[in-house]
């Protein structure tokens, strides 16, 4: 097994999925003859056609709620919208259509919908396309959120979300698309965190894109790092077992602090492990500003190594 | 606005047709009128949207779909629901947020689904419903399958996004969908000509290419016989959009002092009513008996005590299982 | 001074501001005509005309994008979304343009925008009419969130949300239309929280249509009853004070729980006074599912007194 | 598609006006060859959508509007943004991401914006901008101040429910605002004939009861007249859509791999270049020299020499200052 990137992960998963099963379809903007913004689909038009590449006007509304349609009508339609920016106009077809359908109709109507799309900062995109709204997305009861951080997952979640009856947002990270790693091919659950590399001092807990950065500050303060991989439903037993052992705890989260997917995991573990912590857990989030443009505010903005190093040491202050 | 004469003429139907529709529409407004009562008393709450005038769209267009196609609606659809098959009893106790309500009690007057009647809801999202309705033809498109899916929504939804989006995926994708438009001149308190710069929605429907048709939506033989034109239309060439110009006689909702037209108004409408002039032209070319009317009406009223009697001997929920259907069990 | 409605009081806030500003206009859907479908407006346009309470058609991405546009242009546009639930339909504007247009210009734009919407559950409409996420919004740099809970809020609220040069959210609760209380007229600040009740066993902090449940139940437990008043930015001093007297508090919110507001505060809570509390701090939030249309099962989904109460006491446990 | 004949006959305007608009796209020109220069050596970063071929639309509209108006844009407005007044120095050091750009370095170059020139931004969201011009139009009404709103979009926003809401807001209340299309074309790779079922743009604003014009966007001269007629229209009578015919020369975006197009139909645009074509008429008609050009030419030059200058000496605001502006101070 040689290694793949991560991007070449995600195609590779596309590509399967469209091979094994004539039900599922991509469609999105630019999936087709361009390739995909990020080239993750580049050749698939090429080989399965027009009508299963499906290039879309921007219609964001539109098409998402189309992917729904799609999918009542025994589909399993793969919806890409570009970046998690331009989610915020399909927004209503995805809270108020695909996550309420299946409770609303008494159980009648499950929607296996997959939509991607991508997340997060840091290539000098500035404000209106530098979001990191996933865990915003986990707030919403009857989705599936999952941030693939691995070469690993980013092969194999995809056809987990597709054998999913409910609706699952796959978030992707192009900050982690030229990655290389080694993609099994194997199965992989979406409904699990796992420990990425053990540690004793503090526990590290993050996701997607600030994986990487939580790894390198690991290594500095003796960090046990968790990787969430999937936001809703979240899976705190390895959280809470980690804390047994490291007693204190930094979480890492590249949305804005206030409100963003690390509180929640902050509150849980009030809930579920108050009494382990030596000390309050800190959280290294974006700062609440819009991302900007200038490279060295942007890093500003950001987390980063340094900031998380600094926090976790702050813990033993 | 100026009020068009009441519908009148020959009605060119097999009478057991006309008949039938006759009891179709009865039965909406019979339940209807029994909802509104109930409401008052307490027994059915949220949201109530009345389709008491425009019944004639929903009778017409749905005995000129197939049993495989699919129906897509607004929270203004008991008739659409109660016609598509979905019994009286489990739409009112639906309404009573009974267990043995079509969506379990879960979704209330605005909520209806059915799969077996392949009845879809039941959108609250003005304009919700389009873009769904898009994606089911899509997918009958995609597996070669016949159905069709017809969509029906109020002239409010053409102002929405949702609308333009859909219309355009429809018609570049050549979509085998019905867009039914309910054109009942006002969107809650909203009359067409203040919601939109161009009130000829059909002139709307074909800038994007889409064939179109149009119909007096108080007359049921007529809408019928538009729909199946539209069927027609869809199953062989591509989507169609329909207006059927219709009219609500009630408030937009129990809650609503209905300050935005005049009592004249509204009466003046009331003459062109779906069920007496629709009867009245059957009795005239002698294809309607007094007595038939009552037979039918009485049906109707009957099947309406039925589904109180039900409702109210309906069960209701544990809150234990109050997390059941978020998600699907695996 | 006598006592009036949660309802008279929004309206009479309306009046005010149109009254006293000619900057200052209404629009959004049946604000005119029917109006308004909580009947805030009502009166409104017979005593100001259509251009300044102006009815919309049904386009609420349009409409809000179109008061970011007048406000810019110098009027003090107070744009109603009906309902929090048809609010995802404006979103993209809300957050990628009102929220992020002045930090995006280097400070050149600031949005004076108000935009008003109902929110919250109670009322048996189901899934699709019974959101709370005035918590989400909470989340978004550039904009302030307020939620009104007492008759005077509702009456003063406005009127600082006008005189903010930026844009604010205000939410308002058809659950306490009904409410009674004493409205003064003087102005009210929107930057603080408040203690809304003194007590010393616990205390309860909430916002909005929580406030008459927690104050109840703040009764069977000797409760301090926190309103936050203002979701963005929190002021947390009256919770962090409050706490070094009662060094338990239980969080009350009406969003679903993961990733709800009250995982925000107890995030705060575990940063700021961790080392006063006697016990983790409890949530109580709505279920989650989407809120359904049985009454007995509205009720379970939602908080309610005895929950919080039950709460409250399991702190003791 | 077929390429329609490139831009030819007499140019009927004063001469004065002719060079300044020869002068204007080759600013536009000569700063963004600079620009694609500066990316690859990554002194200007996250994306970079250059407007090479489009020069004559910013140029003929803007010479059009009056300094009061309000300038709406997208991603794509470095040409808009020189053309309306904001310097190439502040522009540049914008996209250096430096304190003295004219959206502090904060924006870059999809967010390009400058209040003294009326100048919106900068909209990085398809669509986004169209609103918000009704917006402005809205409140320039209301206010009864008699400046326009004029709104650059590219022919993609077209499917955006944006759109439809927008124009359907302008129309029926009466906008003083113009609907600029860019159509260029492609929407990144999608051709407009993949993304509308009615790809007669104008057709499809005219559904709204707006008035329309259509120019050939490769035609200073024509754009120019075209823009004029639209402003006196705004002013005096309502909305209008415009669409210019245009096409880009260069990729999307500096990541675009421009699969989706072969380069003949480029080259066969490019003999349409609005920058050769209209200096050749010139000449022509003896209006413009060569060595006039070639002075225009050198002061675009020396403009964006200047400009680099200007922005490589600029300063990073402090990263301390981060939250700045994130709201007003009071
Ligand atoms: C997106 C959205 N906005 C607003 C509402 C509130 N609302 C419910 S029904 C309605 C009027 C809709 O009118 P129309 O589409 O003509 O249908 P009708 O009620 O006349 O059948 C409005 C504004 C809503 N449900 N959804
Ligand atoms: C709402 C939204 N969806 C998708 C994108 C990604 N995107 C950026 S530019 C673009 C194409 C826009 O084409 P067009 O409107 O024709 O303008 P052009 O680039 O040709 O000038 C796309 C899809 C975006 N920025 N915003
Ligand atoms: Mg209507
Ligand atoms: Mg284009």
């Amino acid at each position: 097994m040689s290694a793949i990137s991560y991007r070449e992960a995600l195609r590779l998963a596309l590509d399967e999925a469209l091979e094994k099963d004539e039900r599922v379809f991509l469609m999105g903007e630019d999936v087709g003859r361009y390739g995909g913004t990020y080239a993750v689909s580049k050749g698939l038009l090429e080989k399965y056609g027009s009508e299963r590449v499906r290039d879309t006007p921007l219609s964001e509304l539109g098409f998402v709620g189309a992917g729904i349609g799609a999918a009542l009508g025994g589909m399993r339609p793969i919806v890409e919208v570009m970046t998690v920016n331009f989610s915020l106009l399909a927004l209503d077809q995805i809270v108020n259509t695909a996550a309420l359908l299946r409770h609303m109709s008494g159980g009648q109507f499950s929607v296996p919908l997959v939509v991607r799309m991508a997340t997060g900062a840091g290539r000098q995109l500035a404000a209106q396309h530098s979001h990191s709204l996933e865990g915003w997305y986990a707030h919403i009861p009857g989705i599936r959120i999952v941030a693939p951080a691995t070469v690993e997952d980013a092969r194999g979640m995809l056809g987990a979300a597709l054998a999913d009856p409910d609706p699952v947002l796959v978030f992707e990270y192009p900050a982690l698309f030229e990655t290389k790693g080694e993609a099994s091919g194997g199965k992989v659950d979406i409904a699990s965190s796992k420990v990425r590399r053990e540690g004793s001092r503090v526990t590290l807990v993050t996701y997607g894109g600030c994986l990487p950065k939580a790894m390198q500050a690991a290594e500095q303060v003796d960090g046990e790092v968790i990787d969430l991989r999937v936001l809703r439903p979240l899976d705190m037993a390895p959280v809470v077992g980690s804390l047994k052992k490291t007693r204190r705890a930094v979480v890492v989260d590249e949305g804005w602090r206030s409100g963003g997917l690390a509180a929640e995991v902050m509150a849980r573990i009030m809930e579920q492990a108050f009494y382990e912590l030596d000390a309050p857990v800190a959280r290294v989030c974006s700062e609440e500003v819009p991302v900007p443009y200038a490279k060295h505010l942007e890093e500003a903005a950001l987390p980063q190594t340094e900031k998380i190093v600094a926090a976790a040491q702050g813990l033993f202050a | 606005m100026k009020v068009p004469p009441p519908p009148s003429g020959k009605v060119e139907l097999p009478v057991a047709l006309s008949l039938a529709l006759l009891a179709d529409m009865l039965r909406i407004r019979r339940m209807e009128e029994k909802c509104a009562e109930l409401y008052g008393e307490g027994k059915i709450r949220g949201f109530l949207h009345l389709y008491i005038g425009e019944e004639a769209v929903a009778a017409g267009a749905m005995r000129a779909l197939a049993p495989e196609d699919n129906i897509v609606a607004t929270y203004r659809e008991h008739g659409h629901a109660l016609l598509r098959g979905v019994s009286m009893d489990r739409i009112m106790a639906e309404m009573y947020g009974k267990r043995e309500g079509c969506s379990g009690g879960r979704g209330g007057s605005m909520h209806l689904f059915d799969a077996a009647a392949r009845f879809y809801g039941g959108n609250a999202i003005v304009g919700g419903g389009l873009p769904l309705a898009a994606g089911l033809a899509l997918a009958a498109k995609l597996k070669k399958e016949s159905r069709i899916t017809a969509c029906f929504f109020g002239e409010g939804a053409v102002a929405e996004g949702a609308f333009h989006e859909s219309m355009n995926l429809a018609q570049l994708w050549r979509l085998p969908v019905a867009y039914f438009c309910e054109n009942n001149l006002y969107a809650m308190g909203t009359a067409l000509e203040r919601s939109e710069s161009q009130t000829d929605l059909c002139a709307k429907a074909a800038s994007y290419g889409m064939a179109t048709l149009k119909a007096d939506g108080m007359d049921v033989a007529a809408v019928h016989k538009t729909a199946q034109r539209a069927r027609e239309h869809v199953a062989t060439k591509g989507p169609v959009f329909v207006e059927f110009q219709t009219y609500r006689f009630r408030a937009h909702s129990m809650f609503d002092p209905e300050l935005y037209r005049d009592k004249g108004e509204v009466e003046a409408w009331k003459e062109r009513g779906p069920l007496h002039t629709f009867s009245a032209r059957l009795k005239a070319q002698g294809d309607l008996t007094e007595g038939r009317f009552l037979e039918l009406d009485r049906a109707a009223q009957a099947e309406v005590d039925k589904a109180v009697a039900f409702a109210e001997a309906g069960t209701r929920e544990p809150a234990e299982d109050l997390a059941k259907d978020v998600t699907t069990p695996s």
